[in-house]
Order: structure tokens, then sequence, then C-alpha cells
């Protein structure tokens, strides 16, 4: 993989732990544990990211969290992240309300390889969470739609109430240039999708493994599977493309937390091939 | 909009704050009062609703009660219980309320001779059970752990709850903070150490002072107890030595539920 | 630039005279222990001393170091904090200046790191060479850092009477400049250098079974050895083999809130990998949660991950770890156990 | 009223005294039928959980006893186990132990003083109040008590339960800048001692007096917190290690906590039984403060026991000044603490912030403890709380029970009964009722 950048500050700071200032300009519940906020930059820039990057967002007294941004750079200056709460800092984040200040740095990381998808057929495999940057990444493809084949995309979640982003599917659903296909876990027989994981959605999938790029973010379960799917598809390992979680406290490799064996999930990821993980028994793959 | 965002951020606000007593020796409430240059300040963002050692006036509900004190008599479990009812959150102050602390070290003797002991045969008159924690009773929501409680770490914890955050007690072992402090280690004293299985927080403060750890704190989150008990072999303790070791701030859970075990905090 | 030579007596009178006008640490005995603590007298300084309790890195990564300071107040403002105290660090051994050597390809050339490089540019170091091992625990000879040529200011080599003295920056040269009395190196001096280093070798033997550059392999090899754990049933995960190590750097961050909720810091502190929660993320799973896999990860960060990464040696042989571990946990031991017995095991260990 | 009005006053835990505790009075007109002070703290049977333990824990666990007197069951039972293994403290140790008590005795007069005290007389129920309407009062309060606080601290390494005084000696020592910026922060408050003096001048006291005798311990060296003998206010004098012959320990039915009386009758101890035994010997500032404060000894109202705790506060902290002054004169030296066990037995006292707290053990060849036995000064005063209950009760029924429950609530208060403490061991071959 190449191309893709490492660490990209927004500016070049003595302190690389002092945040930027941010503003909630909207907020949208979107499930009972899922928020999506939107963020303006306070001079008004732009956050400069590529799809699959996180920004560290910080309450201040509370703490920071990473987060993945969720809304592609093709979409002007305010930028989206969609987040679960389970602690501190997300927990603080729901409680402030619009025109609250927060901190963010970043972005940081390496994001999706677009440019080695351009030409390519793309194969999204979101399961849960994992929705939230591949949005950015879905967003980006379709507002350059022509640069790209066929864009299939897998989206797996534990019940229809957990589905994210549902009038934003809706709209790609009604679009004849996506393959969309949803899979819940568990549901009311008022249901009418598909049931089962994230696997199930393959079965009715053509796919061409010399012109296919699988892109998968999801829970390590999710991986295991997943991975083992597309490889029988004969896909080759350093096309498959996946995004990692760890704890992270800096974002720019220094702090030893998000270390995988020898590799930074911040600096060197949170984007890898399958390549570059398979050796790493830590990665849990 | 700075107010604003405090407000915001703030799940209490003003809470009533009570604080209750059981057996215990008071000093986890007077480390409180020893905040002597807080005190003035965490009285505006706190209301105390009960505080007998302090004040006259009364309350019954509360945001916050925190529990000094071992449950020791039938009678502070109904007490206990209502308190729970009328508390949004209950914590503990100390090592009597959690692990069980000073109190505890009755229970490796027989009660009523312990009793008779004390009272002769007046002993009846004082009726005592075993000496438990508070959350052997009731549901406990966070435990400020020492014996007794630091005061930063009271005042770190206030501040948490209030904004909403985990109390902020480490779940890592007292040796790190320890060595953090260059201390000599205990070990290299000739001394034996618990430091190495118990929570730290409290800045490795008997170690610093010359001493070693006792334990007050409970359980680390991860102790290696069967490798400690090793270690303390290997500097000549007997296994009814350790066990009395682990009596002295921990005799609640060294002679109950299949031993001493880590994860006993919420 | 040239070398120097400092008569003993002189050095003292120097180091008197600079104490008592600017902040000077150096290692100071205390029973057992020698710390690197501020003096105020070259009388304070120990003799004859083991790797300090703590690293001098605590100077340039203090344990507990404030980043930034942010307050509510019409908003929200936030300003990052930089420690800029000048300060002398004498007596620091080779071991800890390639640590540090490390630190700087770390935070400055490869993180430009503001809060470390403002402490680095405000802290003069004055090293001092070895010319016998401290103990039975240090393995700096096999780790090849006995010999040192960065990151010192000063480095000082005893010839008995007096030092010889290496200059190693524009700073060291400036504070040389308060000694009265000192001499160029000439050829003499060099000689006595050269002889000094080379009675060296006979001192120091080799500890480590492997060649060094064999190490990274051995390291890569023994994923599945047995012996990992077996450290892992020993292992306290008490973290103080991280805590006292030149070249742990890890970190945790957090905020501290004032009394009146208004204002307060962030701040980063020591951290360890050898603590179960370093791994775990906000949904409670640990990626590292088993003790043998932790022990694993701390040799293989040693001995293989920052050497790949930053080029440089991940371990320096000081021996604090070996020495401070209640469980006789040595990393000679258990680069020489792997080495002469690579456990193998039958299948591939399911982690979780 | 009439004369058949029954009077009952009845206050269910008695609030800022340390520890639960009741009053009950039952009057019928002006006969006082009932007088109880019943102390609930649960029973915490620290003797016999001593049993068995190590004698170098001794402080620790009894040190558990009360947070508020923690130094001071720490330094008796280091006085105890002292005697038990024939040690002798050296001189720095002395000094060092002279110091961590004044701290202790500071910080526990001053949150008495101003805490439990002074609310009664602004007439409000706590000191919370106060921070509001007279915040310069809690202010100081607060130096005041930080200041004992801090003695503790840097002797001890922490106020409550300390932890560097041991059997022995001292496992740490402070560094002479420590206790150089500790004496500064004495001698600079001269002012905020002024100022509580004269606040407490200006409180009137309520009109009440009944002589008894009052207890102390004497030593050579002038003042006494710690000694070999056991003063009487009516001039006896009994050896400490003959303590049980002076003061007699009882079980009551209505109190986890057990009555003393000595050898005549019920007894006081603490400030009071201090100041009035030991006058001649206090600092000359303390002695300038009880005329300012209209302390004549022999004072009987039991209320002046704050009057007399503030003298003694005035007098610990000239004296914490003159022990440093002694300290960074001979300049202190490591005295690594090392005792062998044996078998023995010893008896230690110590004049704690509220009276004479007694300390015996006997202890088997391997320093196990075998048998222990603990006099604390609240119990000691529980009785004669009781007798200036019933003196009281006639005069206060009349204006009525509001007026009498504020009289008797005082009137413990005044006492400063520590009642976690008091509840808290005791191991006697009890002879029955006396
Ligand atoms: C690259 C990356 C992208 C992420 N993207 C999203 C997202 O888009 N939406 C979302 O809801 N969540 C996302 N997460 C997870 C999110 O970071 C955690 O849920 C969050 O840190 C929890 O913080 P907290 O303070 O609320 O929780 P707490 O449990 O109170 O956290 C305690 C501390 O643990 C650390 N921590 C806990 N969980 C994690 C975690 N999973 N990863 C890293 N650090 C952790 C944090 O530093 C935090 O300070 C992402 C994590 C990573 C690493
Ligand atoms: S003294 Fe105790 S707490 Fe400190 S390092 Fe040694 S074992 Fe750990
Ligand atoms: S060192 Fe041990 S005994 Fe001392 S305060 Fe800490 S946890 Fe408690
Ligand atoms: S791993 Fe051990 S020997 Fe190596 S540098 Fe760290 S502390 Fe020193």
């Amino acid at each position: 993989m190449s191309g893709a950048p490492t660490l990209m500050h927004r500016r070049l700071k003595p302190s690389p732990f002092l945040p930027d200032l941010a503003e909630i300009v909207r907020k949208d519940h979107l499930t009972s544990t899922e928020t999506l906020y939107q963020l303006r930059l306070a001079d008004g820039s732009e956050l400069g990211h590529t799809p699959g990057q996180f920004v560290e967002l910080s309450v201040f007294g509370v703490g920071e969290a990473p987060l993945s941004i969720s809304s592609s750079p093709t979409r002007g200056e305010a930028f989206e992240v969609c987040i679960r709460r389970v602690g501190d800092v997300t927990g603080s984040l729901e409680r402030l309300g619009l025109g609250a200040q927060i901190g963010v740095r970043g972005p940081f990381g390496r994001g999706f390889p677009l440019d080695e998808m351009r030409g390519q057929d793309v194969l999204i495999i979101a399961g849960g969470l994992g929705i939230v940057p591949l949005r950015s990444l879905i967003v980006n493809l379709l507002d350059e739609r022509g640069d790209f084949g066929d864009i299939t995309v897998l989206y797996g979640t534990k019940d229809p109430s957990f589905l994210l982003f549902k009038d934003e599917i809706t709209r790609w659903e009604a679009r004849d240039d996506v393959d969309l296909r949803i899979t819940v876990d568990l549901a009311e027989p008022s249901w009418k999708g598909s049931v089962g994981p994230v696997t199930t959605l393959f079965r009715r999938l053509t796919i061409d493994p010399k012109r296919t790029v699988p892109v998968m973010v999801g829970p390590p379960v999710m991986f295991k599977h997943v991975v083992k799917q597309v490889l029988a598809c004969g896909i080759p390992e350093d096309r498959i493309i996946l995004s990692l979680e760890r704890r992270m406290k800096c974002g720019i490799g220094e702090c030893g937390h998000c270390q995988i064996n020898g590799v930074y999930v911040c600096q060197d990821g949170p984007v890898f091939t399958y390549a570059e993980l398979k050796r790493l028994e830590e990665a849990m793959l | 909009m700075s107010e604003a965002m405090i407000e915001a951020l703030q799940t209490l606000k003003r809470p009533r704050v009570a604080v209750f007593e059981l057996a215990s020796c008071a000093g986890c409430q007077l480390q409180i009062l020893n905040c002597e240059d807080e005190l003035v300040d965490l009285l505006q963002l706190i209301e105390l609703a009960y505080f007998k050692e302090a004040m006259t006036e009364t309350s019954d509900v509360y945001d916050l009660a925190l529990i000094e004190g071992a449950v020791t008599r039938e009678a502070d479990e109904d007490k206990l219980r209502t308190i729970r009812e009328r508390a949004k959150l209950v914590g503990t102050l100390g090592a009597c309320a959690f692990p069980v602390g000073i109190p505890g070290l009755k229970n490796g003797h027989d009660l009523e001779e312990v009793a008779r002991q004390v009272y002769g045969e007046h002993a009846s008159y004082f009726p005592s059970v075993e000496a438990k924690p508070v959350d052997s009773v009731i549901k406990v929501d966070l435990h400020i752990p020492g014996c007794p409680i630091h005061k930063d770490e009271f005042l770190r914890v206030v501040t948490g709850v209030l904004l909403g955050r985990k109390p902020p007690i480490p779940g890592y072992p007292v040796c790190v903070e320890c060595r953090l402090k260059e201390n000599i280690c205990a070990f290299d004293r000739g001394l034996i150490c618990l430091g190495p299985v118990t929570r730290g927080g409290c800045g490795a403060i008997c170690p610093s002072y010359g001493s070693r750890c006792f334990g007050c704190r409970g359980l680390a989150d991860d102790p290696n107890l069967a490798s400690v008990e090793n270690l303390l072999e290997d500097h000549g303790r007997t296994r009814e030595d350790i066990l009395a070791e682990y009596a002295l701030y921990n005799g609640y859970y060294a002679l109950h539920d299949g031993g001493l075990k880590a994860k006993v905090a919420p | 630039m040239i070398d120097r030579v400092i008569q003993k007596a002189h050095l003292t009178e120097f180091l008197d005279h600079l104490a008592g006008e600017r902040v000077v640490a150096a290692p100071v005995a205390d029973g057992p222990l020698t710390r690197f603590r501020r003096i105020h007298s070259a009388a304070e300084i120990a003799a004859h001393y083991l790797p300090t309790a703590l690293p001098p890195s605590k100077y340039l990564l203090p344990t507990k170091e404030v980043l930034l300071r942010y307050r509510y107040d019409h908003g929200v403002s936030a300003e990052a904090q930089f420690d800029t105290q000048e300060m002398i660090a004498f007596g620091v051994r080779p071991c800890d200046l390639h640590a540090l050597a490390l630190l700087d390809a770390i935070f400055i050339d490869d993180k430009h790191d503001g809060h470390y490089m403002a402490r680095r540019q405000h802290v003069v170091l004055v090293g001092i060479e070895c010319l016998s091992p401290c103990d039975d625990h240090c393995f700096c000879e096999s780790m090849e850092t006995l010999e040192v040529h960065t990151a010192y200011d000063l480095l000082l080599t005893d010839l008995g009477e007096a030092y010889y003295v290496r200059i190693g920056s524009a700073a060291g040269k400036e504070l040389l400049k308060g000694v009265d009395s000192m001499r160029e190196a000439v050829y003499e001096d060099r000689t006595r250098l050269r002889k000094a280093h080379e009675a060296r070798y006979a001192a120091f033997t080799p500890r480590l079974e492997t060649d060094l550059s064999q190490l990274p392999d051995l390291l890569a090899d023994s994923s599945d050895s047995l012996l990992w754990d077996v450290l892992g049933e020993k292992c306290l995960s008490c973290g103080a083999c991280t805590n006292v190590c030149p070249t742990c750097y890890c970190f945790d961050v957090k905020d501290e809130v004032d009394l009146g909720l208004s204002s307060g810091e962030r701040y980063r502190a020591w951290d360890s990998c050898q603590l179960e929660e370093f791994a775990m993320v906000g949904t409670g799973e640990s990626f590292r949660q088993p003790r043998n896999m932790r022990v694993k990860h701390r040799f293989n960060r040693k001995g293989r991950y920052i050497l790949e990464r930053y080029g440089m040696q991940g371990c320096v042989g000081c021996g604090r770890c070996a020495r401070n571990c209640l469980v006789g946990i040595d990393p000679v031991e258990v680069f020489n156990q792997l080495k002469g017995q690579p456990v193998e095991r039958q299948e591939r260990q399911v982690m979780r | 009223m009439s004369k058949t009005t029954a009077v009952d006053v009845r206050v269910d835990y008695v609030s800022r005294v340390e520890g639960h505790g009741n009053i009950l009075v039952t009057a019928q007109g002006d006969q006082v039928k009932e007088v109880k002070f019943e102390v609930t703290e649960p029973p915490r049977f620290f003797e016999g959980m001593l049993r068995g333990r190590p004698f170098e824990q001794a402080p620790l666990i009894t040190s558990r006893i009360c947070g508020i007197c923690s130094n001071g069951h720490v330094l008796a039972s280091i006085a105890a186990m002292e005697s038990a293994l024939g040690i002798t403290a050296s001189e720095q140790t002395s000094l060092l132990r002279r110091l961590l008590l004044h701290g202790e005795t500071i910080q526990s007069h001053v949150l008495h003083a101003y805490f439990l005290v002074a609310p009664d007389f602004f007439g409000v129920g706590s000191v919370v109040p106060l921070v509001q309407s007279h915040p310069e009062v809690v202010k100081r309060a607060l130096r005041l008590k930080k200041l004992g606080n801090d003695v503790c601290d840097v002797v001890g390494g922490r106020a409550v339960h300390q932890i560097a005084a041991v059997v022995g000696g001292f496992t740490h020592l402070p560094t002479p800048d420590e206790l150089l910026s500790l004496r500064q922060r004495l001698v600079d408050a001269a002012p905020d001692l002024q100022a509580t003096v004269e606040l407490f001048a200006g409180l009137a006291m309520p009109d009440f007096d009944r002589p008894t005798e009052y207890l102390s311990l004497k030593s050579a060296a002038g003042y006494a917190y710690f000694g070999d003998l056991i003063l009487s206010s009516s001039g006896d004098i009994t050896p400490v290690r003959h303590y049980r012959e002076k003061v007699k320990e009882r079980v009551v039915e209505h109190s986890s906590a057990k009555h003393c009386r000595s050898d005549k009758d019920t007894f006081m101890v603490g400030a009071l039984a201090r100041v009035n035994n030991g006058f001649q010997y206090l600092s000359d500032g303390a002695k300038d403060v009880a005329v300012g404060l209209g302390f004549e000894p022999p004072v009987t109202n039991p209320y002046m026991n704050t009057i007399a705790q503030l003298i003694e506060t005035v007098h610990c902290v000239d004296d914490a000044v003159a022990i440093i002054d002694a300290l960074i004169a001979r300049s202190l030296i490591p005295e690594p603490p090392a005792v062998e066990a044996r078998e023995g037995h010893g008896v230690g006292a110590v004049e704690v912030p509220r009276g004479t707290l007694y300390h015996e053990y006997s202890i088997d060849r391997e320093g196990r403890i075998t048998d222990a036995n603990l006099i604390i000064p609240t119990g000691q005063n529980l009785a004669n709380l009781e007798s200036d209950m019933w003196a009281l009760a006639p005069v206060v029924i009349p204006k009525g029970a509001d007026a009498a429950q504020l009289a008797m609530e005082m009137l413990v208060r005044a006492y400063d009964p520590c009642i976690s403490c008091s509840t808290h061991v005791i191991y006697l071959p009890v002879k029955g009722e006396e």
C-alpha cells in the first residue's frame, strides 16, 4: 500500500498535544447510544483528512478519545464524527449542546488507499460501528463515482434499531450505481431483510477477484470470518483492506498503547492490508 | 457560554452529599475536614446533607451517600438498605467499609470469645456479628480506598463524579508509584511488603516513610497472588504468616469466598 | 573539538561553585540506592554507584508532566505548557546516554515533541565513562553501549588524578568556560585514555550468548516459546521493570480538574505495558491481557521492535529491571534461555 | 412549671461529637429521675483483635481506634510496648514524639473549639453556614487546623494514622528544611492564635460549677504530655504502672463504652484537668492567654474545658517551636529502629487531646501480643459527665425542654468526647458492679 499520508499535522505546532478548538454545530441522535456530531474548526479551516483517518476529540476536564472521521473530505469545511456512548469522554460529549467548544487534534493515521481503488471494484464490508469510518469512504466514492468500478456495500448490525445513517442508506439503496445489502443478527418478524452475520450476504455476490478491493471495518470476530470469505474468492492478501481499533493516548506514535507487536495502529494504521497484519499475532485475526 | 458548558458537563449539580458512619475510627471523615485548603470551595460544589461529625442538620435524600465503617451489627444492614433506597450513588469511604479493614481483624477470632475478653460477663449487652464490607450488604457504586482515605483522591473522586467521570482509582499495584518515588524497596530493607498485590493510588506513602505496605487499599485489579505467595515464602514466611498478613486489612476476603481474589471493586 | 584534561580537585571546586549558582543534579547515595537529585555541593555526589533508581530520563520526560492548562472563561482556551528550567545533569552513565540518544531520536527527530524538546534544550548532560562493570546485573558490553559518542555535552573519563574531558556540544564547551584550571589534551593524555579503554574490555565480560545482531531474529523465532508462560506465571505485573528502564517511555494522558471545575490541566504520566489496563479499550477488552503476552511484549520491544523502528538498541544493558525485579526476571537470562533451549510448542497458542 | 410536670430530654445521636451517643434525662417536676449518656457506637473489640498479632503492629492497629487521636494511640502504644521490651527512647526520638503529639493536639483542639463548639454560640447547626456568614473565622480555623496537621505530616508522614513513629524510634526523619519552614509557620500563627483567643474571650460560657477530681500525667520535665506518674488534683500521686489502682473500669448496660471511677469518685481528665494541675508549667504565652480568658486555676466549670484547650493550643505551638530549635541545634541523625522481641509486660500513658490514655500489653517470647488493655480518656470522663448532668438537670430543666436540651448537648460537647475511641477497647476481668 502506498501513497496514503502517515502523519498529517494541520499545522506544525510546538505541542503535539494542544488541540484546535471546534464547535458543535449539529447533533443528531441516530440510535439510543449513537450520536452524529457535526463539528467546525474555530478558525474556519477544513480538517483536510482522507477517509479512514481519525481525530482525537477532547472535552477539557474529562479527557480525549480517538474517533473516526465519518464525513467525506469532499463535503466542505464542517466534518462529522459518529460516537457511541461508552465512557467518560463519549458520555460527556452527549451532555454538551450546540455551540459548545471542544478540542480536536488530527487528522491522524493512514486512511484508506483511495488511489489504489480508482478504476477498481470496491467491496465494502461494515460491521456495527464499522460503518462510521466507511461512510466517509462511501460518500467519497459516490462523489467521485466515475473513478471507480462496481461499488458494493455489505452492512451487518445487531438488530434493526442499531442501523446507523438510515436516511442516507435509503438514498444509497435508491441509486442503481451502488449495490447495498443489509443484514441483522436478530430481528422481529416485521424485518423484511436478511438475518444472519454479514458473511451471509456473500452468498449471492459475484466478485471479480482480479479487480476487487475489499475494505472491511468491524469487530474482531467479524474480521476472522470475512477475511476467510474474501480469501476464498481468490483476492490476494495485499489487496484486502481493514481498519483496526486499539487504545490510544497520543495519536502520534509516542504513547505505546496502540502497539500491535512492532506496529503502531495510530500511525501505521488504523488502515492496514491483511498481508501486513497476517504475521502480527497480536492483531488477532 | 463557558458557565453553560461547565453546567452542561455536570451530571450532578450541587449534589447533596451525606456521610454515614458504621464501625470505624472516623478518620476518613476527618480526612474530609482535613481538606483545609479546599473545604470552602468544596462546600460551593456540594451540599452537605448529613455529616454527624460536623453538623446538626439532616436531610433524607442524597445524591451521593458516602459510608465509612464496617458492618458489625445486624442493625447496620437495615441502615444500609435505607441509605441505598434514598441515595442515587453510594460510595464507600476507607478500608473499614471496603475491603473491611481493621474491624475485620476480629473475624479470625471466635467472636463470643472476643466479646467476653472485652466485656466479660456483660458481653451479651453488645451483640456483634462478623465484620463485613458494605458491598456485602448493598450495591456500591464506587470505593474510595485507603486507611485513611487520601485527601487528593477524595477530591478527585468528587470532581469526577460531578463531571460524570469514572472514579479515578487506579487498578495497578502500589509498587508502580513506589518505584516512581525512587524508594528503597522494603524487600531490600529486610522486610516484606504487600505492595505488589495492593491497589495503588496512595503514592506508596508507607514505603516512602520507611515502612512497608500492609494492604490497606485492598487488592489491585490483577494481582498475581500465587507468585507473591512464593515470594513471601522465599522470605521465610509460612502460609499462616501470609494469611495473617492479608488479614490485617483484607480479613473478610482472606477468609471468605474461597480466599483472596481480584476484581472485587466495581 | 579539542579534548581537555581537568584535575579532579579543580572539577570539585568547579562543581561546588556551579551547584551554588545553578541547578545541578547528580547521583546521590542513600543506603543501597542512588538517585539523581539536586545537589548543593560536590561532596554529595556518590563516588561509586549502580545505575540510579530512576534513569536521568526523568528530567526530560518527567514521571508526571503537564502538557496543557485549560480554562473555561467566555468559551474554552487551552495553553500548552513548556518547562524551560535550566539544569545540569552530572554523572550520567554511558548506558543512560545511549538511552537518551534513543529518546532524542524518537521525541525530537521523529515526533518533534515540543515538551520534550523544551526540556532537552535546557538540560546539559555531563557523562562519566564506566571503566568497570557496576555489578552482576549490568550487561552494557553485550548491548554495545559501553562506548558512547552521542547525547552528551561533556564526557568525562577517570584518569586517576584527573578527568579526560570530551566535548560533545557547544553547550558543553560553554559550560567548561567556568573551569578555572584546565588544559588541552595532548598526545600522552590520549594514550592514557586509549589504555583506559582497552583495560576496560578486560573488566567487562560478555554476558549475552547470542550475537547482538541475531537478537531480533531470536525473539521473532521464539514467539511460541514456553518460556513466556513460565515468566508469565512469575511476573507480578508491578511495573517495576518498565518504570526503572531508561528506554521505556510509554505514557498515559489524563485530565485533572481544579475544584472550581472551570480550569484544570492535561498531563502525561509514565505508564507501563506490564499493567493489565494498558491495552484495554472502552468496552473492557484488553488486547494483551494474559501476563505471558505482556512479558513477551516487553522483551520484544527491548530486543526487537525499537531496533526495527528506530535503528537503535531498545535495551542499553543497564540491568535496572533485573535489579528491581522481585521475582528475578533478568533480560540476559531470558535472552540466553531463548537461545539455549528454544522451547517450541506443539501448536500455536490460542491467545484469547 | 408545676411540680408534677414530666420533662424528658432525649437527644438521639448528639451531633458534632465524634461517634454516636444519646442523652437521656427524665425529670418529674424538679425531681430528676434519670440521667444517662448512652453510647451506641458499635463495639469493635480491639483488645481481642490485638491478641496474636506481632508486637510491632500494636501502634498501627490501635491507631485505628480513633482517627482524631490516632497519633495519641500510636504514642501510648509505643510507650507501653517499649516498656514491655525494656527500650528507652533516645533524646531525638522523644523530641520528635512530643512534636508529633503537639501537632495532633493543635489540630484536635482547633477542630473542637471552632467546628464543634463555636456553632452553638453563633446559633447555627454547623460550621457550614459560617462559611457564608463568617468566612474569616472559618478560614482562620482551617489555617490553624492545617498547621497542626502539617506538623504531623512532617514528623509522621500523614496526619491521620501516621507512619514513621514505630516501636524503637522513627523509620523516617524530617529534613532540616521541612522543620525550619514548619517553625516559620508556627511563629507566623501568632495573629491567628490571638484572634482565636479574642473570639472565645467574647463568648460567655454557661455558668456552672461542680468541683471534681482532676487527673493528669506528671513528669519531671515541665508541662506533662508524657510521664510515669498520675497526678490527682487532690495531691495524690500514683505510678502509671499502677494505674488500675487509680482508674477503675466497669461495664454499664447503656453504654458500649465502659465507665471509670477513681479510688474516690468520678473524675475528669483532659485539657481542663491538665491546665488545672500543671498551670505553672505552661509556656509564658499560654499563661498570658489564660489571664486574658479569665482562667484562674482551679476552674471547676466543665464548659471551660474548651477554654483550657485554647490555652493548651498556644502552649503546644510555643513548645513546638522550642522542640524544632532543639532538633536543629543537635541536628537529626538516622537512628534506625532495631528492636528484638522478648517476653514482657508494660504500661504506657500519654496525655492525648482528651485526657490520659493508657495502653497495657503482655507479649510472649516471639513478640506476639497475648494480652492488651486500653483505657481511653472519654471512657474515664463518661461517669463524670453523668455526674455533671445530674447536677445540671435541676438547674436547666425549669428553663424548659429546649433550653435544657441545648445546655445538655453543650455540656457533652464541652467534654469533647471521642466516642469511637471509648467504645472500641477495654479488656479487664470485670469484677461486677462496685
Ligand atoms: C482509531 C479509532 C477510531 C475510533 N472511532 C470511533 C468512532 O468513530 N466512534 C466511536 O463511538 N468510537 C470510536 N472509537 C472508540 C472510542 O475511541 C472509544 O469508545 C473511546 O475512546 C472511549 O472513550 P471514553 O472516554 O468515552 O471511555 P472510557 O472507557 O471512559 O475510556 C477510558 C480511556 O480508555 C481509552 N479507550 C477506551 N476505549 C478505547 C478505544 N476503543 N480505543 C482507544 N482508546 C480507548 C481512552 O483513551 C479513554 O481515555 C475509535 C477508536 C479508535 C482507536
Ligand atoms: S517497597 Fe513494597 S510497594 Fe515499594 S517496590 Fe517494594 S514491594 Fe513494591
Ligand atoms: S502503602 Fe499500602 S498500607 Fe500504606 S497507604 Fe498505601 S496501600 Fe495502604
Ligand atoms: S530493559 Fe532492563 S537492562 Fe535493558 S535498558 Fe531497560 S532496565 Fe536496562
